[in-house]
């Protein structure tokens, strides 16, 4: 149940990989780390990677429309990276893939945000 | 409740506390993985339960007594069923948007990804879930 | 039966069948690995548990009758206790050497991995296995 | 709790790995696999690698014992490949690592049967 944040602030975003199990036990503990960190960020800009989370509720979405958000009133994008089918077929099915910038990659992440 | 001649019926009885949730998932998809599904079909099914069990424990965790949620799972004719119980309030008044939303996403991953789903609140005593999953080679 | 004030009591019921036991060795890992446990501890109380499964599979398989074990994890003070009962037949006579063989060997591992046993067994009624681990760091 | 056999008969020996959870669910089809396999090999000495075996329960070691029964009757040696301290743990506290030959990789197995 053990949630493991890895956060690097660079200069035009700051890059979050997020890795283990998102559910209601730990939901709320990815929220306050994340805005923990991008509170004193250096950009608004935030790149959440998803591609080690091997599961994630409905609990954990509706955190990461809580984080957009807030990145929106900030004036930054949020972009999430996503790999696993499993987690993007999540994202289809509640119609969030419309509402989340998503990249498959750390590279498309970045490349997104240069446009 | 019916329970199949191949008498296949698991009870499990946790805490109301998100704690327990992982163990649940872990359950369902090995009960699920003792019939002929896909990997993804057993994924949807943890999901599903998962879900159930979030609104479970929303629902009771008002309460200030010592509440548990019950999982029944069978197999009935060629579908599982999964059956979630919580005692308790019923449907609360939800705290907040955010929290609002998500129920809304967790039903609507549930509907999804079962083949039936039946929802029975009895204010006052508590909610029942009924998911099946159809097993095609069953 | 005292459960701690953390209120942790999980309970299942399976069939007495075979098939089943590998869903409770997820099960009781998932449980246990809430507690500080070591990745070792947490093993050897899924081979304890497993282990006190068989038992009461082979004790409850003889009687035609459709039947459940009941398996129930709690923690009390500083111990996690599993408590594993079947129905049925008590002690019946055992099959063949090998089987007397295989009972010893189980019993021989649930003695060494678990810190507390306790077998009751009532005549034509059943059989409950107790067993406790010590949480050192709780 | 699918048991998979991989069976290669040599002309010394026959060599069998194990892969999965062997427990009282399938510890009979281990049983008759293996039986099966011996009965019509070319040698009486038999290699049974447990390396992918994740869990083996007091069934699976009653049928190893059974099957080293069965292997001296004929004449033949019977090595165990152990590489997982968690199985060998099980071998030491029921003594069964007295009972049997126990090599740590094939071919210590195959060196021991060579002696
Ligand atoms: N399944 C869904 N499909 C589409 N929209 C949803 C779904 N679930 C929640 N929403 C909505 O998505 C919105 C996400 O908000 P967001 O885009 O983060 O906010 P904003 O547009 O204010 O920046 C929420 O207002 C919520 O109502
Ligand atoms: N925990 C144990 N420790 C030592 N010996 C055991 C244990 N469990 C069973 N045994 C014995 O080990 C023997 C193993 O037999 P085995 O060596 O295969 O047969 P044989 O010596 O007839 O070839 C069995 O007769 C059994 O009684």
């Amino acid at each position: 149940m053990d949630l493991k944040l890895e956060i690097k602030k660079e200069k035009d975003y700051t890059h979050i990989i997020v890795h283990g199990e998102v559910d209601l036990y730990n939901a709320n503990e990815l929220k306050e780390k994340v805005h923990m960190s991008t509170d004193r960020a250096i950009s608004p800009n935030l790149i959440i990677d998803l591609k080690d989370v091997d599961y994630i509720d409905s609990t954990g979405l509706g955190i990461l429309i809580g984080i957009k958000r807030r990145t929106t009133e900030k004036g930054g994008v949020l972009i999430l990276v996503l790999y696993s089918d499993r987690i993007n077929k999540l994202f289809e099915i509640t119609g969030l893939n419309k509402i989340f910038t998503i990249a498959r990659g750390f590279d498309a992440a970045t490349a997104l945000l240069q446009k | 409740m019916k329970i199949s001649d191949k008498n296949s019926l698991m009870e499990i009885s946790i805490p109301n506390k998100p704690e327990f949730l992982r163990v649940v998932r872990l359950l369902v998809s090995g009960y699920a993985s003792r019939w002929p599904l896909s990997i993804d079909e057993v994924e949807n099914i943890k999901v599903a339960v998962s879900e159930a069990c979030n609104t479970a424990i929303q629902t009771s965790a008002k309460s200030d007594q010592e509440e548990y949620i019950k999982i029944k799972c069978w197999q009935e004719n060629k579908q599982i069923v999964f059956e979630i119980k919580d005692k308790t309030s019923g449907s609360p008044a939800a705290e907040g948007v955010e929290e609002l939303e998500e129920r809304g996403l967790g039903m609507l991953l549930i509907r999804t990804l079962m083949d039936y789903v039946d929802v029975k609140t009895k204010p006052g005593k508590g909610s029942k879930i009924i998911m099946k999953k159809n097993i095609k080679s069953a």
